[in-house]
């Protein structure tokens, strides 16, 4: 079919341009583990855009939401009424997330290694540390058990860091994942500055795209290794107005995660 | 697994045809409540060939498809027509080959329960506290024996059990396949999630919103379901909570029905072979024994799921 | 209190003396594991005379059940409508079984040794067996999990055996149990002709009590070791008129299984 | 556990003062749902000292907890105040031991859920699929690899987790404790089984007839039941489904008032500790704030049982 290309908006915001571009990534997949806040405006944007058919699996045990609101945590009440089935934590992990059943399962991150090593526990040591971080959650199970890792995340010298100081969730630890871990770890990574994959022989993350205005400079000073781009290097299209008035208008209306 | 939400409605023949093959592990579960009988039969009808059947008490329906001959091995934890004694065709094949043998896989109904656990949830054991000093893991040498790793001494271990097909019979889905159980939960759902194919059968298939007006009730998401068929009264002889009751009187029957190869034979026949699907069944069942088998109300409150808007 | 004695009734069947005797062991205890048949009926009497705070969990799924007919089966849809409580065989087995609930649970025999030892699974050998039995179910768990147990079975010499064909369900094994075992094991055998209990320090099964008419030379004649008899030996208060009238009125009105 | 089947009915006074214990170890569960919050407050103006509070997310309810000075340690899967940011009274307890250290035991989510399950089922270890190539089990060595008795690889174990006392919220129970909860239901079920001593805090005690007429709804039964509390509107600014929405703006408020070891003193002493129950919360709270927080309706259908006599 032959369309008028989609109206590209001007005047978003840097999590308004992650969200899409995580959304984006979301075309062809099935089934998503979804945390509360841009992951999940993400994954609704998704559902509206690049992949109807996403079924969406709530960590709090919500599968099949039909939220009326904008959910404010992960637990809120509207996440549940009229939902198709909600369950126990013991089975939501043990059946829906270890059981295989999750194509995507998506985290955030303090620090972040050029393998996708995660860090949500500490900055400092353990013992006595500098910040004390939030920790696992379902990170490191997420991280293990999901077919695929999407990581949404602010950049900076502090989050794309040569060695992170707590390894909460495990990625392509030093190039390449055990063998027998069920899921193939981090594909994606959205930043505010732009798209990161993995090269598939040495599990290297590298720049697949920026986000328009973005320089390939502005990426490398705000990683803390020498960063690999791509020789494909793509720059994000920028949001579609469509996208915008999905957000702006049915998604998060108040703003919550968005401006 | 199924490729999209919806449009999962079907027949009993086409699902049967579809998704049970010849040689395929299938777990007709259901603990005493909810056995679909009406799979069973289909699946006779369909003559399908070395099934390696599961269930923990492998009850009538066992019976009759060993009878029928689509069973190879049956993997179980209580071999009997419950409250009536034995069953005749599966003990005529393991006592005396006759006509022909028929292999056992055994564990205790704990035991099984753990094999689906461990199998919904991609776990390569289960531990659990039994077998200890019983011959059960000398008959059966995948149960074994595992230390704890914190030095308090060791318990038993039985591996997953994932069957190809599961076939769960509930009382109300949606056309996705989120289905609603209530009464004995036996362990359907671990079943179901632990199975590569998943069968729905229901008395009803209900519109999406009776479903989402009380998630919590949802037993088996759509998310793991292939196919759903509607077939009323498809657990006869055995009930369906609120539907109708067992049929305690064809329990006491099968007894001397099982007994005799040549009855049994005869019976096949006549109520599975010569039928064309279960609603036959239904019919020749008959409308007074239905009557005889109608559970008077006894109501749930409905409970306020509360309006977030 | 001094209250008159209660009337002994006579013409009563052995299934309703061993129903009886076997709900007279139940006065204090708390829990039972319920199977369906006798051990039903003795509970739910024990519950009207020795023990009216006996809670009663149904291997089903069931707790607080208030049957309002005689179950026949035992997931009886009468046991679900109206309980406290249904719930899956996960649960019931993995909290309320192995988790330490249970103080009673009842097992029947095929065969029994002198220790208590139990098998329900085959007369001869296993892999050609003369009687393919059902096997454990739940009993293997129950013998090792609950408090203590109660056995109700028929006797005969082959049945009370020297040497059962498969130990299906541990009992004292040759005189002791072991010490990490969570339960203590069989504390009372009631058959068709006396109460057995079990010495404490050798394990072995001695008869306690004979019932009404019954001999101990009869109980030695239907049991295929040598037995002990307590030099206490009681004979079994018959049932009373009011304990029998509980069975053929209430309990097993149709005599299912009394008769 | 309890000596009798009936009047558990108390208040929550009295069920602090005689179920929880100093140096014990606490769990109050709820995954965002139904977190009793009265409970916690309870357990401050009692003066609590040295407890293990126990919960998957510590949440605002252990903030505060922590910030009153009852406990000495917290066994946890996620830290934060989830959807705003930090639970600072914690943070500085651990980043500058100040007031004084406190003791940190650190699972995952699943770790955490799975170590309930060990507790509730007398399991000496349960096996997850997690914590490979993490620092986690560096950081606790309690969480250990075990492998497959199957020769089929390794997965990690963690230890049961026994509170000495669990306390759950549930929307509704009966005077035996017979609690049903709809909604999420976290892993209050777990947490219930695997403690020593149960106390049942619920928006209405109901007759037991209701709780009878729908059976499956039942999540902790009597049976393991302590105490029975009622208490609406216990688990503000947390929710329950049905009955009253989340408080998020009270979320965001905490945020400021934790920031500040004297503002979160004041604010204890003004909401907790000068109050004599939590009815008085709920009035200081104010009906406006109330109507505020009231959900509309959205009722299930009421399912059939069936009466089989």
């Amino acid at each position: 079919m032959n369309s008028p290309a989609p109206k590209v908006a001007s005047g978003y915001t840097t999590t308004e341009m992650m969200i899409v571009a995580s959304a984006r990534q979301l075309a062809g997949e099935r089934v998503c583990f979804v945390g509360v806040g841009p992951p999940n405006i993400a994954c609704n944007l998704a559902r509206r855009t690049v992949a109807p058919e996403l079924e969406l699996v709530y960590e709090s045990g919500v599968f099949g939401a039909v939220p009326a609101r904008l959910p404010l945590s992960i637990g809120d009440p509207t996440l549940v009424t009229g939902a198709a089935s909600v369950t126990s934590m013991f089975e939501l992990f043990a059946c829906y997330l270890q059981g295989g059943l999750i194509d995507v399962g998506f985290l955030g991150a303090s620090q972040i290694d050029r393998y996708g090593n995660i860090n949500t526990t500490v900055i400092g040591s353990y013992r006595s540390p500098k910040v004390r971080l939030p920790g696992s959650g379902g990170a490191c199970e997420i991280a293990l058990n999901a077919g695929k890792v999407f990581v949404i995340m602010p950049q900076s010298r502090r989050s794309f860091v040569e060695s992170i100081d707590f390894r909460t969730s495990p990625g392509h630890l030093a190039g390449a994942r055990h063998s027998d871990w069920p899921g193939s770890g981090p594909a994606v990574v959205v930043t505010g500055l732009g798209v990161y994959r993995f090269e598939d022989t040495t599990g290297e993350m590298y720049l697949a795209a920026v986000h328009p205005g973005v320089t390939v400079e502005e990426a490398r000073e705000n990683t803390g290794w020498d960063l690999t781009v791509s020789p494909e290097l793509e720059t994000t299209p920028a949001p579609t107005t469509e996208e915008l008035r999905l957000i702006r208008e049915e998604l998060d209306p108040e703003g919550a995660y968005t401006r | 697994m199924t490729e999209r939400s919806s449009g999962k409605v079907t027949t009993m023949r086409d699902a049967v045809a579809d998704l049970v093959r010849d040689g395929d592990t299938v777990a007709i579960e259901g603990f005493t409540h909810l056995i679909c009988f009406a799979a069973g039969h289909e699946i006779i009808r369909q003559r399908r060939r070395d099934l390696t059947l599961c269930r923990l008490t492998p009850d009538v329906v066992y019976d009759q498809m060993v009878g029928a001959g689509v069973a190879a091995k049956l993997v179980f934890s209580w071999l009997g027509n419950p409250g009536v004694g034995s069953l005749h065709a599966i003990r005529r094949r393991v006592e005396r080959a006759d006509p022909a043998p028929l292999e056992l896989e055994e564990y205790s109904h704990f035991g099984m329960v753990c094999r689906y656990t461990a199998g919904a949830s991609r776990l390569p054991f289960f531990p659990l506290r039994s077998y200890s000093e019983s011959d059960l893991p000398v008959a059966n040498p995948r149960i074994v024996p595992i230390d704890s790793p914190y030095g308090d001494g060791s318990v038993y271990a039985v591996p997953p059990l994932n069957p190809d097909v599961a076939i769960v019979h509930a009382q109300r889905a949606d056309a996705r396949g989120d289905a609603q159980i209530w009464g004995l939960l036996g362990c359907q759902k671990e079943a179901a999630f632990a199975a590569d194919r998943v069968i729905v059968v229901c008395e009803e298939v209900v519109d999406e919103e009776v479903i989402r007006r009380d998630p919590n009730r949802t037993v088996i998401p759509g998310l793991i379901v292939d196919a759903v068929v509607e077939e009323p009264k498809g657990c006869h002889p055995s009930y369906a909570q609120g539907y109708y009751d067992r049929d305690n009187r064809f329990y006491l029957d099968w007894d001397g029905i099982a007994r005799d190869a040549d009855r049994l034979d005869a019976w096949l026949d006549e109520w599975v072979r010569s039928l064309e699907s279960h609603a036959e069944y239904v019919e020749k069942v008959g409308a007074e024994r239905w009557a005889r088998l109608a559970p008077g109300e006894a109501w749930s409150d409905p409970v306020n799921y509360g309006k977030y808007s």
